[in-house]
């Protein structure tokens, strides 16, 4: 067993409560340092994984709560990977950005960009933006259904006081409305995942929660079907996806930038993850018996969200409703049980984090220029006098409407090529989906950039430190559009391996079907 | 003789001084109901002691009506105090504390 | 002669079994006899000093007795693991009222040695209680923890509400009283028993299962012992009592009381009565989730922390009564390990609360807390970490104490009790993130000095006025302050390494030999 | 020997690309028109790579001329073979020397065109991104690696067209542009799905060999896959119903026009249909349906073209129409018919729109016919050129056009059958292209010289003193985003000269490369991409020849013809016309109503959808019903409790005995 998982998990924690004691000058370095270190330490997972064996690496296990069969067990598998590895990329990125805003309120007298999102009480913040990674780290890392829970609802403690701390408007009733509404579902998850390990279990052989044993222990078929909604309940709003996606537009409007990025980019792909790492593993009868369901309620996110993000004026919402139609992509390639549909999820995933952060930054930044209103109506105009940024959104803008070539374009090809071997309607409708996102996202861009210039728009090239963060996210957006493969080799062994069991039974009810 | 009727008459007791708690608006009155209560159990006591011919149920008896009578000594005490401070020696009125 | 009085000799007692008991009641006499000295600093220094000493001493005798079981007094009370466990959760409960109520008013108005005489024997009376197996020791125990409670209500005699919850709690509780008495008579007809053991044992004869004086009894004893653990409908008493009693005492009540009250349930069911569980398993249940419901509804939208805190401990209640209801070795040292984790939880609330009393003019209210998060860290953190251990948040032992509760349910095939304590908890976000939400989200200035000015109230101290200075604050009240914080610190140790606190509760259920 | 043609097939791709990183790059330091002649560099290097290719190709054995080079797994995984591999074969070839010839021109005559224009830079790094994008899609050798150029081609165009991006009108177009676009992407990836499904490959040369064994003749899976193949086709060669943003898209400057919306892009889904071949010949109801769309459209267009007058709309819909002869062609199964006629039509029309653009220099950027006239004297050069192309166009012999659309002709009414419609339509088709191609003329060149010809035939050229948008008559300032202030003409530019020479030059001639019974040029080359094909290098009867050329000759003439009679001999005799018929011009004007259409079935329902979402759905239900019922409920609950709390201590005790009460009675009833 080795320990360096045990490290990555922990170091952003350990930096935070560093971040909390030390003095203001140095607390922002500090972060930096800790989130910086996890990248590294992302970076060389990758580097060393073996993608010829599907299995485990580098498995951390120890018995954590030996009364409740509880583990500590963590490991990298194909799944998780690419999803720790965005997760360091993308809080190195938010961070770095946090910080800037935070010197900028030391400096005093903050220009007139950084009216919109300054950033008091830096350490405080800095600690809860530490502690949420260490949280979603150890939700991707974890090998023991009772560990993912814990952090997986751990993940909201962080979140709940960076919007009602530092958030805008109205942030209190907000980040309620999002804290309880996610928690509603991961509660229900809690009783699902306790009578997982119990009915596992089944008396004869002992407590245990860690996948690998529960994977072994099938469960009878209804069980597995309230299970499997117990745990949807949680994933599915957490994506969100239609229609429990009720929190959304509070949450996102009042949410701090740096913060916003991140719950919109990964997070949500916990959740997708959960689906990956839980459901389509352990409950194979049930993801069979629901599938038709959850295609529909993915359909009906990619459409309804799409609809609402070509009305909406409001340049956060439009990013966060096409988020929810990513995520019901996301949601369709899980839900064809096949591998192409399950690599091409976990590519999108991907994609999509890679994708959304630079986009939430550069509406900030066109925020700022617009006099602080984030309405697309206010805006226009600016890519006269900021050719660069434009020319970043505009590459941010394809990928995110999945133009082929893009690295995303790749994971919607492969998503609708599983669902079109399952079910191919649905897939056909789907389809569809990617028009609209063509018609929001140049929507948003040219509303945005082109067009006459907004009254209240001062345009303004980006300064140098925006493009700290944002050129080498862009550039990671192309280079991994250059070479998926980089990514699909890497993932395909597991997820094949995940997609069989949903397809054996879905082979043997075809042939109990038959005559 | 049957044990029934000692059970119904300290079933009536019981009920009566049960009434007595939920009607009247005198505390005293209150703490004399409660009595009423106590002592029904009492009477229940001793008459099963006799059905089983044993001395539990008696000795039971005996020290329930010490703690009553513990209890009622500071049912006093209370009252007493809240009449020092002038408040109205009346349940219904203490209702500042509700919700 | 000699030999005839070698013949007369006493009745066998050990002494060590019954020493923690002694040193309470020791300690008792000792302080009251002190109380009435004149000096004052006997009194307020030397008194709690002594009371302390008395409970730890009893907490050493108890700790040195682990392990031991046997009877005591011929069969009156029964030593073992359980009683020891509660006896220490008594105890510390204990000393952390006399903490704090040290410089408290309470204990000034009414004289400080009756004050701590009554708490202490009012411990005296729990430990009686969760030992007693046998009827009579039962009622014995009752009586004497509940009428020093009483009185303990009424000790600030110059606040009428004081006064009031005092009687309130003596009339309702002596109602309860009586109707355990009743129904310990009933039990006692029915079996012709008062011994646990011999009840058991005549159950097992059979004969008996549908006895109706047995069942009354039954139903009676429930409602009594519901009514001392404020188990819904029985729970009206809670909120008035606590809130008008002297906080130290409403903390002391809500921990101690509840854990004697389920002391004496988990004895008097899972032992004399546990041959009819299929007959009092159901009620029982359908009180726990009626319970849950009722407290979490209750508690939302309270604006006095202590009401907040007893709707709050009437919810508990429900979820420890759902490890009582499973009747398994499993449901009782889920149920006892939640008791140890909600004697922590509470006590770190608590403390602050009466912080706050002490230092703003607002009382209990939660105004008083506004602010709390940018000035006062030492006071924001336990509160926010009590809090959330309350909701259940992973990291902190009340995540545990469910999880631990929700197994126990779902391994008794009572899952629907599982699912209905996570409803519970759901509804229960909504306040406890209040209360967060007020620490850090609402700036100092809606609370504080201005309202002292305004509602003309009681002027605080004022090098404690709005409570910013933390260094005076700390020397004004820092055994409060260190309380809390203690407290907070356990709670999320417990949550992360709970182990100790498994292999205790595993002896506890060891020592019910029935399974 | 192969990798020879491999590297050439690589440098083709590379060259624009670079020349795009660079001047994107560098365009702050590159001082004046440097970007220009950087971005003209890189074409012309392009070009001579193309030719390197075409040598390097034609030294290979007649058989292993489709060389396939491998650069990369793209998305190797789960049994999809994605890479990114090149296939070059004669085809392929064949549309590279098209494509990178005349964008080399195209970009020379920009340098001069948009001089003065602040998105100098901008422009030249779109347009090498573009030229790259249409090479990728070429010489894509898959089918993932086509959809991406196929795509790129789509994002270049949206960009160019909204080059002007301060213009809404411009914008508009542009999203318009993409949009459909992307429906054809779609198409083309929904099709690839279901060719994927049997064949289990994405390669192309893999995918033609299984093809045989993999579908059943007249497999519907495979018929759907090749219309949804076509669905993509039409939306990027603007077939209807898919056509309506290519005349929007003359919002993009006129070289702009001149090489995606007439010379290269729009013809891709001709190469497409032609690279498809072995699919369609397996599904020839799809090919049917190709068949018959074009035909429409080039009716359709054609009809159109007569009406319109805004310049560069007219030589739009003529190009539709002139595709729609290309796409009858290839799905007819006249291969080389149609890729010479997409040739001669790459080089006429190409000349058409520079001749357009310098007219509309002329004009400072006024496009309405109905302003123009009698510039003959004014811009001798240019209205060579405009003639050139005309006759070209309206297939005059011995002009490129008349060559390559009568052998197209030909072909198809050699398949005999039903096909005879396609065959007259098409000669009422060329009618209408004499007709429209010579009003364009004559309107723009004959007639009295408006105010703007006099000033140039004083030597000055006309600069509006406000700038405005012709579109909608907006007034505009000179700055980045809108076009530059001054106007160039080809009289005045050498290099505008040169491209527009070459190109006349290749109008004129290009047609001698297949003559009827004389030469085979572009059958022989293209042979061994069509070397299993049943439908190619049919040989039609010498009667049918003879008819077939006598009588496009006639056509275009008589159009010519009509044209000269209605617009110079008797002017207003147009006006007449169009009182008579005016429930015709009113369609024809509203170019047949398909945008309101469009508008109706697809983009008022999805609005509509949109509004309902925002307003009604998402208050009433997801936050109403979902969350307010929810919290609702908790609230009388909460009330409920504490005034059931009412503070009257009898009433608490009451509650308790009530309890009492029915556990006892409950368990009585159990007993």
């Amino acid at each position: 067993m080795t320990l360096h998982l045990s490290f990555a998990l922990w170091i952003p924690l350990l930096f935070g409560v560093l971040c909390l004691f030390a003095p203001p000058r140095i607390a922002p370095k500090l972060a930096l340092a800790g989130t910086l270190l996890v990248l590294g330490y992302a970076i060389s997972y990758v580097v060393d994984f073996d993608s010829a064996s599907g299995g485990l690496q580098s498995v951390t296990d120890e018995s954590w709560i030996s009364e409740l069969g509880i583990h500590y067990k963590l490991g990298l598998d194909g799944l998780n990977l690419f999803l720790i590895l965005l997760t360091a990329i993308l809080w190195f990125a938010c961070t770095l950005w946090a910080t800037f805003w935070m010197r900028a309120t030391e400096a005093g007298a903050p220009p007139a960009e950084e009216r919109t999102h300054a950033i008091e009480k830096p350490r405080l913040f800095l600690f809860h933006l530490l502690f949420a990674e260490t949280a979603v780290l150890g939700a991707l890392m974890a090998q023991d259904l009772a560990l993912f829970v814990v952090f997986f609802d751990l993940m909201l403690v962080p979140f709940f006081f960076l919007t009602g701390i530092w958030g805008q408007a109205r942030r209190v009733q907000a980040t309620m409305k999002l804290v309880i509404y996610t928690l509603v579902g991961s509660l229900l998850m809690l009783t699902a995942a306790v009578a997982t390990g119990v009915l596992a279990a089944d008396g004869d052989n002992e407590l245990s929660f860690a996948f690998a044993d529960l994977a072994e222990r099938t469960l009878g078929a209804s069980t597995q079907n309230w299970l499997f909604l117990g745990f949807a309940a949680a994933f599915l709003v957490k994506m969100p996806a239609f229609p429990f996606h009720g929190w959304v537009p509070d949450a996102y409007r009042s949410m701090p930038l740096p913060v916003l990025a991140l719950f919109s980019a990964v997070l949500s792909k916990v959740a997708a993850y959960g689906f990956l790492r839980v459901c389509l593993p352990l409950f194979p009868d049930a993801s069979e018996h629901f599938q038709t369901l959850m295609l529909l309620i993915a359909l009906a996110s990619i459409l309804y969200a799409s609809a609402l993000a070509f009305t909406t004026t409001n340049a956060r919402l439009i990013l966060a409703y096409s988020s929810i139609a990513q995520l019901g992509f996301i949601l369709l390639g899980i839900f064809a049980l096949n591998g192409q549909g399950v690599q091409g999820a976990l590519l999108q995933a991907f994609n999509h984090g890679l994708v959304v952060v630079p986009a939430f930054f550069i509406v900030g930044l066109l925020a700022a220029r617009s006099d602080g209103s984030e309405d697309i109506r206010d805006m226009g105009g600016i890519a006269t006098r900021a050719p660069v940024l434009a020319t970043l959104f505009l590459i941010v803008t394809f990928a995110t409407l999945a133009m082929p070539g893009s690295s995303n374009f790749v994971g919607e090809f492969l998503i609708l090529l599983g669902v079109f071997e399952e079910k191919m309607a649905i897939a056909l409708i789907a389809s569809t989906g990617v028009v609209l996102a063509a018609v929001y996202a140049l929507r948003l861009y040219i509303r945005t950039m082109h067009n006459r210039t907004g009254p209240r728009v001062e345009p303004q090239e980006m300064t140098r430190r925006d493009g700290l963060v944002l050129v080498p996210l862009v550039l990671a957006i192309i280079a991994i559009s250059l070479y998926p493969q980089f990514a699909l080799e890497r993932s395909e062994r597991t997820t094949t391996g995940i997609a069989a069991p949903a397809q054996q039974d879905a082979a043997a009810l075809s042939e109990a079907s038959g005559p | 003789m049957a044990i029934g009727w000692y059970l119904v008459v300290s079933a009536l007791i019981f009920a009566i001084g049960a009434a007595g708690v939920l009607t009247r608006r005198s505390p005293l009155v209150v703490l004399l109901c409660l009595e009423l209560m106590l002592n029904a159990a009492n009477l229940a006591l001793i008459a099963f002691a006799r059905m089983h011919g044993d001395a539990d149920g008696q000795i039971f008896a005996v020290i329930v009506m010490v703690v009553a009578a513990c209890e009622v000594t500071v049912g006093l005490g209370l009252i007493v105090a809240i009449h020092r401070r002038r408040l109205p020696i009346d349940v219904d009125e203490m209702r500042e504390l509700q919700g | 002669m000699i030999t005839a009085a070698a013949k007369v000799a006493g009745p066998h007692i050990d002494w060590a079994g019954l020493s923690p008991l002694i040193a309470v009641l020791g300690g008792a006499l000792i302080v009251l006899m002190l109380g009435l000295m004149r000096s004052r600093a006997v009194r307020e220094q030397l008194v709690p000093a002594l009371s302390i000493a008395g409970l730890v001493i009893a907490i050493a005798c108890s700790v040195s007795q682990w392990g031991e079981r046997e009877n005591l007094l011929a069969g009156a009370l029964r030593l073992d693991e359980l009683t020891l466990a509660l006896t220490i959760i008594f105890c510390v409960a204990g000393i952390a009222a006399i903490v704090l109520s040290w410089r408290h008013v309470a204990p000034r108005e009414a004289a400080h040695g009756e004050y701590h005489a009554l708490l202490l024997t009012s411990i005296a009376g729990m430990i009686v209680l969760v030992a007693a197996q046998n009827l009579v020791s039962v009622f014995l125990g009752l009586e004497l923890l509940s009428i020093p409670l009483y009185v303990l209500c009424a000790t600030e005699m110059r606040r009428p509400s004081s006064l009031e919850s005092g009687l309130k709690y003596l009339v309702v509780g002596s109602v309860g009283s009586a109707t355990v008495l009743y129904g310990l008579a009933f039990l006692y007809g029915a079996t012709g028993d008062t011994d646990f053991a011999d009840i058991a044992r005549a159950i097992g004869e059979g004969g008996l299962a549908s006895d109706p004086l047995l069942l009354t009894g039954i139903a009676l004893t429930i409602v009594g012992f519901g009514f001392k653990a404020s188990v819904a409908p029985f729970h009206q008493w809670t909120p008035d009592v606590y809130e008008g009693a002297p906080t130290p005492i409403t903390a002391f009540m809500a921990v101690a009381t509840k854990a004697a009250a389920f002391g004496v349930i988990l004895r008097l069911f899972d032992v004399a009565l546990i041959d009819l569980a299929v007959d009092w398993g159901p009620p029982l249940a359908a009180l726990a989730a009626f319970t849950i419901v009722v407290g979490n509804v209750g508690a939302l939208g309270q604006s006095s922390l202590k009401r907040l805190l007893a709707y709050s401990s009437v919810a508990q209640a429900g979820y420890m009564l759902a490890g009582v209801v499973v009747a398994s070795r499993l449901g009782i040292q889920a149920t006892v390990f939640y008791l140890a984790v909600y004697l922590v939880m509470n006590l770190a609330a608590f403390a602050v609360i009466v912080a706050r009393e002490r230092e703003t003019p607002l009382g209990d209210d939660i105004a008083s807390l506004h602010g709390l998060g940018a000035n006062r860290p030492l006071l924001a953190w336990p509160m926010t970490i009590a809090m959330l251990a309350l909701a259940g948040f992973p990291a902190t032992a009340g995540f545990i104490g469910k999880f631990y509760l929700i197994d126990a349910a779902v391994d008794g095939s009572y899952a629907w009790l599982g699912v209905v304590i996570v409803i519970g908890s759901m509804i229960s976000l909504a306040y406890y993130l209040k209360v967060v939400a007020a620490i850090w989200m609402v700036p100092a200035a809606a609370g504080g000095s201005e309202v002292a000015v305004a509602s003309g109230g009681p002027a605080p101290e004022p090098v404690l006025a709005g409570g910013s200075d933390e260094a005076a604050a700390l020397r004004g009240q820092g055994e409060v302050v260190g309380v809390a914080v203690l407290f907070a610190v356990l709670t999320v140790a417990l949550g992360v390494v709970p182990s100790p606190l498994f292999r205790v509760v595993r002896d506890v259920g060891a020592s019910f030999g029935l399974f | 020997m192969t990798s020879r043609v491999e590297l050439f097939g690589w440098l083709t791709l590379a060259f624009p690309l670079a020349g795009m990183m660079l001047v994107g790059l560098l365009h702050r330091r590159l001082p004046g028109r440097t970007p220009g002649y950087l971005a003209t560099g890189a074409m012309a290097l392009s070009f001579a790579s193309a030719i390197g290719a075409l040598i390097s190709l034609q030294a290979l054995g007649h058989e292993e001329r489709q060389v396939r080079a491998v650069g990369w797994d793209y998305a190797k995984t789960v049994g999809i073979d994605a890479q990114i591999s090149l296939l070059i074969d004669p085809l392929s070839v064949f549309m590279i020397l098209v494509v990178a010839g005349v964008s080399t021109l195209i970009h020379l005559y920009s340098v001069a065109y948009l001089d003065s224009d602040r998105g100098f830079a901008r422009f030249f790094a779109y347009l090498n991104f573009f030229v790259f994008s249409m090479l990728l899609l070429v010489l894509a050798g898959n089918f993932l690696l086509l959809i991406i150029g196929w795509a790129f081609v789509g994002a270049a165009s949206y960009m160019l067209i909204s080059f002007w991006y301060r213009r809404t009108t411009a914008t508009g177009a542009g999203i318009k542009a993409f949009v459909i676009n992307v429906v054809g992407d779609v198409g083309l990836v929904l099709g690839t799905y279901f060719i994927f499904r049997h064949v289990g490959t994405l390669d192309f040369l893999k995918t033609f060999e299984g093809a045989k064994e993999a579908f059943d003749p007249g497999s519907t899976d495979l018929t759907a896959g090749c219309i949804l193949l076509l669905v993509g086709a039409f939306a990027k060669s603007a077939q209807v119903p898919l056509h309506t943003w290519l005349p929007d898209a003359m919002e993009g400057p006129t070289p702009v026009s001149a090489l995606i919306h007439a010379a290269t892009m729009v013809t891709a889904g001709v190469y497409l249909i032609a690279r498809m071949h072995p699919l369609f010949e397996l599904a020839p109801t799809a090919a049917d349906v190709g068949a018959v769309v074009g035909c429409l459209t080039l009716l359709i267009a054609g009809t159109i073209a007569i009406a319109v007058t805004d310049l560069k709309r007219v030589i739009a819909y003529s190009t539709m129409s002139q595709i729609g002869y290309m796409v009858m062609a290839v799905s007819a199964g006249a291969y080389a018919a149609g890729l010479f006629h997409l040739m001669t039509h790459a080089f006429f029309k190409a000349l058409l729109f520079m001749a357009a653009g310098s007219v509309i220099a002329a004009m400072a950027g006024n496009q309405n016919l109905d302003e123009m006239g009698g510039f003959r004297r004014a811009m001798p050069f240019t209205y060579g050129c405009m003639v050139i192309g005309g006759l070209a166009l309206a297939g005059i012999p011995p002009f490129s056009g008349f060559f390559s659309k009568d052998e197209i002709l030909l072909l198809i009414g050699d398949r005999g059958g039903w096909y005879w419609i396609l065959y007259v339509a098409g000669y009422v088709g060329a009618f209408l292209t004499g007709i429209y191609t010579f009003r364009m003329i004559f309107r723009a060149f004959w007639g009295e010289p408006v105010p703007e010809a006099r000033e140039l035939e004083a030597g000055h050229l006309h600069h509006a003193e406000v700038h405005t948008n012709p579109a909608n008559g907006e007034v505009e300032d000179t700055d980045v985003g809108f076009p530059g202030p001054e106007h160039h003409i080809a009289e005045r530019e050498p290099a505008m000269k040169i491209a527009m020479g070459t190109l006349a030059l290749l109008a004129i001639v290009g047609g001698l490369l297949q003559i009827p019974k004389v030469t085979h040029v572009i059958d022989h080359f293209l042979e061994p991409t069509f070397a299993e094909s049943a439908l190619y290098e049919r040989h039609p009867s010498d009667g049918l020849i003879t008819f077939g050329l006598l009588l496009g000759t006639l056509v275009g003439l008589a159009g010519i013809a009509i044209a000269y009679v209605v617009w110079v001999k008797k002017p207003d005799l147009a006006g007449s016309v169009r009182e008579r018929l005016s429930g015709v011009h009113r369609v024809l004007v509203n170019k047949w109503y398909f945008d309101e259409l469009i508008n109706l079935l697809v983009v008022r329902p999805a609005q509509w959808f949109g509004a309902f979402a925002q307003q009604t759905f998402e208050r009433l239900f997801v936050n109403g019903v979902l969350v307010g019922g929810a919290t609702g409920l908790v609230r009388v609950g909460s009330s409920a409790v504490r005034a059931a709390q009412s503070g009257f201590l009898r009433y608490y005790a009451a509650m308790l005995v009530v309890g009492m009460v029915a556990l006892t009675s409950y368990f009585l009833l159990l007993a």
